[in-house]
């Protein structure tokens, strides 16, 4: 059953990353509040209201199609640095996947790895300065190991949820170097990024979407 | 405690701001559904378009100069955060009247990464777009490392400059280039003395002891260069001025644009008061006043401070501040 | 705690405040010994010139309305307080241009012994002067004790409407009798969140509890009509709304004026989503919003809260409204 | 010597005034704190610059002058309802002495009654409702009485600023109807006014400066 992304497995996928982010919106914030302005909770929940619009209002059954509209939902919303990095990650995986009715674990890698180099493209932050890329390369790139390993994409997405999490627990001992933490210098650490936890729970999300089954 | 603002719920507060705010200039702009204020009525084809975007809660910033010689449209973000690539797409079509378009973008991370996400888009569709990138805030960093420094008021004279010559119809590259002469030759550096409130999250935005300010705080309450002891208005007027000056390297003979932008709960009687000291010693050491604002137009909430900013100026720029123009905060005659 | 405002010797608050004023409108007012602020470039002979006084720590307040089409002269008085009657009747001369002078005057004890005292002195010197008094505060008392009544921001519309009428070369009494029937027919309702520090004494103006506001606060922090708990933006702007209605006895087919005037720190933001309710209430109510302003024009330093003005408008008086104009707080083209 | 006062008498009068009430500025800053704006005392203080600097300004040598001179300075002073009712005061003083070089005992209770009446006619104020008047009249009726008992002008004065001072402590009981305080209602009980302790220093200095002495 999941070892082919299909549309209906990616509309789960993308339900279960808005789910885990929406429950979790004031932690986000206070994160942010601690290390930057406090709104990266709202944001996210913006994003995420923008996100289920999408795939609700997406009839196409095609995976690129809806990747790309729930991107340029995000990206519509606005929402400081989180709107044009997600939106450009959601965007990324879309163009990748274009033309595939559905994903096996290999073009699913291949997929993640457009979005995040979509978003590399938008930001000059690398491993270490303590953003959202701190979780996201992991994620990827666990992801792809796993698949190397010949693990199906359940699997592989929870490998990758793993990875995205401890790379976000990872950022608490960093110093901000890009955005508005950027600014408090020493007193960014001990706290982890707020981005970079948003990317945790979005590939936790992802994981637990799929699992849950469904149609 | 509650917080003393008075808003609804604050999910809505960027819609009802800007409904209050079309309501209330109706002659001069209009709002969109997707956050862009308008010129109520359009440039002439063949003008050159200026379009900038900026978050929401500072008002009446950028969106408070929408109209005849200055901007064409604003795109305005939620609660301090910017707008999204798409909206803004969107503001630089509707802004071309075929001479091309000025987009101004203030430095800050989620402006730049909308604004450089937009230009992108702007470039495939083949849009005749230059983009201005403004950072003059001197607390950044040196004058060397531009990419440092972020945007603050100077954004306001250069939407005047900018605007005044699209609507003499000057050329985009000519636009572009006093915007850019402009944007090379201003300095700003803000100091607070109390919090704001974050309208959203009710939260203090920064921690501010009983008797100290910070100088080289941000549009955001982003930490500035250090706090300081309180110092009177003469001292800090002259400390901040001395700063601008060294980082302009401004000479005798110069003439200067002079801003004071109250931050939000600091009087006009103080900034009077800043002024006056500014005007003293600029004459004292034979540097021109010759174009000067002192006002509100870009805040921080309720945050008591201001910003400090300079702007060298060829005569040519001084014609263009004092040119006609007609928006809601700024009306020249 | 020490006050955090910049200020120098709190003696000197008035005089550098208006130095700074002098210095940065140049072309539009200048500054008197006696503490006047005059219009730049004086009206043409044979106009009726308008007058008004009034204490400093309002800014911009009266003298931001001084140029054409406004005021005349302000005379500024000491932080919170009237100027002397002496530099009053200084004013009325010099306001002279052969038709006679409209003095107005604001319904606060000090100001109210002033003026009569410069009009016992006017009468003396047989000078053709006629006086008018504001009073529109309508949590003074009702409608039929004026004098209970304080003048509020109400004044400004009416500099607006009687110096338009005396730049169109009215008589004095048609000025008079123009600005006597805006009087008659506006009120004005404040509220207020938080307390102000007085700049020359440092002390809080007032004390309110952490959850309330007060409606009918002064113009000084004087007590209003009692506290209530802080309620969202819309419900305050309905309850200060229906006491206005109420007091002018607005009827549907109505044309007013609104203005929502921020006293300090309260943000536009803010007053924006408040005038969106009054306007979308008057609207439902089959009134209509012929004229609107939201500005911060009386203060009461960086105190939170505002006032809201209503005024019933002839035809006339939105001519006039939207007469040209060209003062430093007020400019229309 | 105090049989009767020439302008060297009203000149120590004067300064004794100015010199009581600026060594209590803050206390009359405090009373108005707690039932007007605070600044009563700062009004003061600046109307007393203003009272001695026209004295030393003053060389006519004539008792209308100096009065007038006084008067008018202290109204140009603005200074809320401060500057009107004691610059009103003094004018008053001054216009009843014109064309006199000296005052006996009946001519100053005189001047000190057309003081009175200057001031009533600027307010509607009686007594008991918690102003200037509620020393101002005790005063200037004390002065009266002790002159018809026979007393000389500093007896007078000093009888005078007897009742000034009980008439200024009478108003701590009294609900303000004037002025600021008006609007604090019940809040005024307890809180001697402002303006009528003003009138109680300016008393005891005129009474205190006569009997000083000097040239
Ligand atoms: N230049 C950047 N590159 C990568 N990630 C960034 C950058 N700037 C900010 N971020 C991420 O965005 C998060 C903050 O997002 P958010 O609070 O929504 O935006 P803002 O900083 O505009 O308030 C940070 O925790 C960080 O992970
Ligand atoms: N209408 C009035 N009649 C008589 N005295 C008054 C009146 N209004 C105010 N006062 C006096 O003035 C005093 C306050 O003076 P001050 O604080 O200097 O002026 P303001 O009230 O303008 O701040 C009051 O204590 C009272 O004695
Ligand atoms: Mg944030
Ligand atoms: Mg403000
Ligand atoms: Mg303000
Ligand atoms: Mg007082």
């Amino acid at each position: 059953m999941a070892e082919t992304i299909g549309y209906d497995e990616m509309v789960r996928m993308l339900r279960g990353a808005a789910e885990k982010v929406t429950t979790q919106h004031e932690m986000l914030s206070k994160l942010d509040a601690a290390i930057g302005d406090g709104d990266h909770g709202t944001a996210m929940r913006r994003a995420m209201v923008c996100l289920v619009k999408a795939v609700a209002d997406n009839r196409s059954r095609d995976l690129a199609s809806v990747l790309n509209d729930v991107g340029w939902a995000i990206l519509s919303a606005g929402g400081g640095s989180t709107g044009p990095l997600f939106g450009t990650f959601f965007m990324g995986m879309g163009e990748a996947a274009a033309e595939r009715a559905t994903l096996d674990a290999a073009a699913l890698a291949e997929a993640f790895e457009a979005a995040l180099a979509a978003v590399r493209k938008q930001t000059k932050a690398e491993p270490g300065d303590k953003t959202m890329i701190d979780a996201l390369v992991p994620a990827v790139e666990g992801l792809r190991a796993a698949v190397e390993e010949g693990l199906d994409p359940a699997e592989a997405l929870e490998r990758a949820a793993d990875a995205a999490q401890q790379g976000a627990a990872s950022t608490k001992d960093m110093l901000a170097r890009f955005g508005k933490a950027k600014n408090l210098g020493r007193r960014t650490l001990g706290t982890p990024d707020p981005g970079a936890t948003s990317v945790s729970l979005i590939f936790r999300g992802f994981a637990d979407g799929l699992a849950a089954g469904g149609t | 405690m509650a917080m003393k603002k008075f808003i609804n719920d604050p999910d809505n507060l960027v819609s009802e701001l800007l409904e209050g705010y079309a309501l209330l200039h109706a002659g001069k702009i209009r709002v969109t559904g997707s956050g862009m204020v308008v010129r109520a009525k359009p440039k002439d084809e063949g003008k050159v378009g200026v379009v900038t975007l900026g978050g929401s809660g500072h008002e009446p910033a950028l969106s408070g100069f929408v109209g005849e010689g200055m901007l064409d449209i604003s795109v305005a973000g939620e609660i301090f955060a910017a707008p999204g690539a798409p909206a803004c797409l969107e503001a630089l079509k509707a802004a071309e009247r075929g001479a091309g378009v000025l987009f101004v973008v203030l430095n800050h991370p989620g402006d730049v990464l909308a604004a450089n996400l937009t230009m992108e888009m702007a470039e495939k569709e083949g849009l005749n777009v230059k983009q201005l990138l403004t950072h003059e805030d001197i607390a950044g960093g040196p004058r060397s490392e531009p990419e440092q420094r972020r945007g603050l008021v100077g954004c306001i004279p250069l939407y005047k400059l900018v605007g005044a010559a699209a609507e003499a119809g000057r050329s985009l590259d000519e636009v572009l280039a006093i915007g850019d002469a402009y944007e090379r030759n201003m300095a700003t550096l803000a100091v607070a003395v109390t919090s704001a409130t974050h309208p959203a999250t009710g939260e203090a935005m920064f921690e501010l002891a009983d008797d100290e300010m910070e100088i080289g705080m941000g549009q955001h309450g982003e930490a500035g260069t250090g706090c300081t002891k309180l110092k009177s208005a003469d001292e800090t007027a002259e400390t901040m001025l001395e700063m601008l000056l060294k980082d302009l390297n401004v000479q005798s003979g110069d003439q200067l644009l002079v801003m004071i932008n109250g931050s939000g709960a600091t009087t006009l009687m103080e900034l009077f008061i800043i002024f006056r000291r500014v005007h003293q010693v600029l004459t004292e050491k034979g540097v021109k006043v010759a174009c000067s604002r002192v006002a509100e137009d870009l805040t921080v909430q309720e945050m008591a401070g201001f910003q400090m900013h300079i702007g060298r100026l060829t005569d040519e720029m001084v014609d263009l501040w004092n040119a006609p123009c007609d928006t809601p905060f700024m009306t020249v005659r």
